[in-house]
């Protein structure tokens, strides 16, 4: 995997790159107010990983640090699960709801306009998964386009 | 001959299929039409008063059926983990010597 | 609210490997022996949980576990919308069953694995496997069952490609994966179609509504299809022989349990969910007749094997023939005065074969690793004599196989002769095949033990395996032992509160 | 029993997963064998998001919501995870097939059954 695609092409992907991630992360974190959440925004922010292989063809290995990434996110993920338990309820009990904290807001019910600050922790999970799905996706894009020419078959 | 059997075969599962959507919902219901919506009318009522969420899918998602979620993510990460197995590079001690 | 341990262990079962599979990558980056530590940790308090969930079962009763409900152990209308598990009888006796594998491939993977790369991942796809095994076993939500079913696939799959520079090995993980993921689809199918109709996806408010009508049927006819291929049973096994035979010698028993947890899955949907809307005579005569084809197809296709690993792998497909023929005769009975006489006498010896045949088709499958692991060969032709340098696998090899062929004081006959008894009252002709199969399975078995342990030196092998893998095995060996000794009291206190958890008489 | 015009989105995901278990099963090209299955995958999302359809129902959003009156919420949610899903598997299948490539050479599926010998 030695490629480098022209100039042209690795100007606009150092361009494009920035807002994708804006839009994925804006995706992520509105996810409980708009269409979007976790999975799809993951999705959009590894499609700069995509362009960034295919512009620039190698770069650093980042593999072990995306697979870091990967694992501290569901372990977050899994964690606040269980946080439910530890705090007398059942695993996935949403214990932030409406308590005032970090996204502890209360919505208006019926029709509104839409407050971030709200969802307890349906928000950070969509966090958590937002990471892992960012990480797993540009380790699947990754592995696929090195393996091209990084092993050798032994007879 | 085996092509024609799975001809048939396919042939069949697509009549059961047609079979079963066209007399899903019974008399009154249909495309555009479902009948049993309780767990659905739920979800969309209570997802504002108890979850403090918008969006009901995201609510569903992640706190009625948050451990669908949770399976989601880990059918991603165990995808990831074959991926990364079966494409990493090859050491040598073998396991199994070939008969 | 209050914190309640035996009250979440279901959650527990599923959450805690799934956690130290998150853990293990992580605990890689620091050291190896951390990594082995956290594999172990984890497989230790899944086993831990498993233990203190069927505790509660058996001395108490079984419960519901909702998520995402603010009260525990509060059952109302709203529980059904929630994803739901189930902690009864059969489901304690379907845990202890992977359970006690999982153990006995955890440790032995130690020394078999030692030297391979990427170990971390394959520790991950280990406690991936069994947190989807238990989840499938556990859950009582459609959908749910859907998702860990292809974390199962995907998991086992990635298990079977581990040896990455064997073609072999690669391609049976694709045969296996295909089969996995349009059986997978399958199932959503017939999930969407059971939803669409009824607007709920728990097993218990569907069972309240079915009414046997099109869709049902055609749900039903996929849902058992799908799981039966998964499970290996005849006219789909064609996967099994390859993957079994290919998959790294420590997890083979690993994936022939996630076949015997799809059984578990199917036996509880049919019990659960259809048995008031068909009839349950004809489902329970299609069984039957998955059961006498799985047995007799896989024995006589085993007579012609010369490959130790491949002839187990056919073997475990006509033992799952035994379980699919005594759960389809106890399922047939249901309706009728027959579950009484000998309806209920089936589902035990079909359950307690379940959990004997986890057993022993484990240490079965891990001794012959052990030969592979010691002569590099597994062909039969070209072993022998492996008894004089092997004397403890040679030990653990014969007592698996009496098992599985049902030689008197060992487990497999306990189980085996609840079976012939109900059977012969429903069908003598039955029971007849049953033994038949029975007899070349002894033979088989016998093969096996001449051409691979008896006989002259030939020097093949290295020497005794490993500690660990001796261990590994041991364990299996203790619990065949025990069922063997105390099959009396494994019968009344593990199966029968699963056959009471599924068969009550309406 | 509905006339088969009304019920015509669910008879297309009849045919849809007619169309990809034919590519599957007379296909003898890995790939194509697996845009077989990606094809079944996508019929049986049609068929999970057309069950959430109610007739001039809008989408199960509350913000900024045109109407009060909205569509079944919970298959979205369970085809957003059979998305998901559909990728992971995917992924692994093709990553299956490189390796495939990689020892025998070829994505022929009648050439790529040796484990019988």
């Amino acid at each position: 995997m030695n490629w480098k695609m022209s100039r042209v092409v690795r100007t606009v992907t150092d361009v494009m790159v920035v807002p994708i991630i804006v839009f994925g992360i804006y995706l992520i974190i509105h996810g409980h107010l708009t269409p979007g959440g976790g999975f799809q925004g993951g999705a959009v922010v590894a499609s700069s990983t995509a362009l960034l292989i295919i512009a620039y063809g190698s770069f650093r290995d980042y593999k072990k640090d995306f697979s870091s990434v990967e694992s501290i996110g569901l372990t977050l993920f899994i964690f606040l699960a269980i946080l439910g338990i530890l705090l007398g309820a059942t695993l996935f009990y949403n214990f932030g709801a409406g308590t005032g904290g970090l996204f502890g807001g209360r919505v208006a019910e019926g029709i509104n306009p839409g407050y971030i600050n709200t969802g307890g922790t349906v928000p950070l999970m969509n966090i958590m998964v937002g990471l892992e799905v960012t990480a797993a996706l540009s380790l699947i894009l990754w592995m696929m386009a090195k393996s091209s020419d990084s092993m050798e078959v032994e007879a | 001959m085996r092509k024609i059997f799975a001809l048939i075969a396919l042939l069949v599962i697509f009549a059961f299929m047609i079979l079963a959507v066209v007399e899903m919902r019974g008399e009154d219901g249909g495309f555009g039409e479902p009948v049993n919506t309780d767990m659905d009318d739920y979800f969309l009522e209570d997802s504002q008063p108890h979850n403090q969420v918008n969006n009901v899918v995201t609510a569903i998602l992640f706190d009625y059926r948050g451990l669908d979620t949770l399976g989601e993510a880990t059918v991603l990460f165990s995808a990831v983990s074959g991926v990364l197995t079966v494409l990493r590079k090859y050491q040598i001690k073998k396991l199994e010597v070939k008969k | 609210m209050s914190l309640d341990l035996v009250n979440a262990s279901p959650a527990f079962i599923l959450g805690i490997p799934l956690l130290f599979a998150f853990l293990t990558p992580l605990a890689d980056r620091i050291s190896k022996e951390l990594r082995d530590a956290v594999f172990m940790i984890g497989l230790l308090l899944t086993v831990l949980f498993v233990a203190v969930m069927s505790y509660e079962v058996f001395t108490a009763e079984g419960w519901a576990y909702v998520f995402g409900a603010e009260e525990t152990g509060e059952i109302t209308r709203f529980s059904f919308f929630r994803i739901m598990f189930v902690a009864d009888g059969f489901a304690a006796l379907a845990t202890i069953t992977v359970a006690i594998t999982a153990l006995g491939a955890g440790i032995y993977s130690f020394a078999f694995m030692e030297g391979q790369s990427g170990m971390e991942k394959f520790y991950t796809l280990f406690l991936l496997t069994l947190a989807g095994v238990n989840g499938m076993i556990l859950t009582a939500d459609l959908f749910n069952l859907f998702v860990w079913f292809e974390v199962t696939s995907i998991a086992s799959c990635g298990l079977v490609a581990f040896i990455n520079y064997k073609g072999k090995s690669v391609e049976a993980a694709l045969k296996y994966m295909f089969i996995s993921v349009i059986g997978g689809l399958f199932l959503l199918l017939s999930i969407g179609l059971l939803y669409g109709e009824y607007g709920i996806l728990n097993y218990f408010a569907i069972a309240e509504s079915v009414n046997g009508g099109v869709v049902d049927r055609v749900a039903l006819s996929i849902i058992l299809v799908v799981l039966a291929m998964k499970a290996s049973s005849v006219p789909m096994h064609m996967w099994a022989p390859d993957v079994y035979t290919e998959s790294p010698g420590a997890v083979t028993p690993f994936i022939a349990i996630t076949s015997l947890g799809s059984l578990f899955v199917l036996f509880r949907i049919l019990f659960v969910v259809f048995r008031y809307s068909v009839s349950t005579a004809a489902l329970g005569g299609l069984l039957i007749i998955l059961g006498l084809l799985s047995m007799f197809v896989g024995v006589s296709m085993a007579l012609k094997q010369s490959d130790v690993k491949r002839l187990i792998a056919y073997l475990s497909v006509s033992q799952i023939g035994y379980m699919l023929l005594a759960v389809g005769v106890g399922f047939s009975t249901l309706e009728n005065g027959d579950y009484a006489t000998f309806g209920a006498l089936a589902l035990e010896g079909g359950f307690f074969h379940m959990i004997n045949d986890g057993v022993y088709k484990a240490l079965l499958f891990l001794s012959a690793a052990a030969i592979v692991y010691s002569t590099g060969t597994r062909n039969l032709n070209k072993l022998g004599g492996l008894a004089h340098r092997m004397p403890y696998t040679t030990m653990f090899f014969l007592i698996g196989g009496l098992s599985i062929a049902g030689i008197p004081p060992l487990s497999g006959f306990s189980s085996k002769l609840l079976i012939y008894k109900s059977i012969y009252l429903y069908h003598p002709i039955l029971a007849i095949i049953a033994l038949v199969v029975s007899i070349i399975t002894f033979a088989l078995i016998g093969k096996v033990f001449y051409n691979a342990f008896l006989g002259p030196d030939l020097g093949l092998s290295k020497g005794e395996v490993p500690t660990t893998m001796l261990l590994a095995m041991g364990i299996l060996t203790a619990v065949v032992v025990v069922f063997s000794l105390f099959p009396n009291y494994v019968v009344a206190e593990i199966v029968v509160p699963a056959v009471e958890a599924l068969g009550v008489t309406a | 029993m509905n006339s088969l015009f009304y019920a015509l989105p669910f008879v297309m995901v009849a045919v849809l997963i007619i169309m990809g278990l034919y590519t599957v099963l007379f296909k003898r090209n890995l790939i194509k064998m697996i845009m077989g299955v990606a094809i079944i995958q996508n019929g049986v999302n049609l068929f999970l998001v057309s069950l959430a359809y109610r007739e001039g129902y809008v989408a199960p959003i509350w913000t900024s919501a045109p109407d009060v009156d909205m569509v079944l919420p919970t298959p979205h949610a369970l085809t957003l995870t059979s998305i998901v899903i559909g990728v992971a598997t995917t992924a692994l299948m093709l990553s299956f097939v490189i390796m495939l490539k990689k020892h025998y050479g070829t994505t022929d599926s009648h050439e790529t059954r040796r484990c019988k010998e």
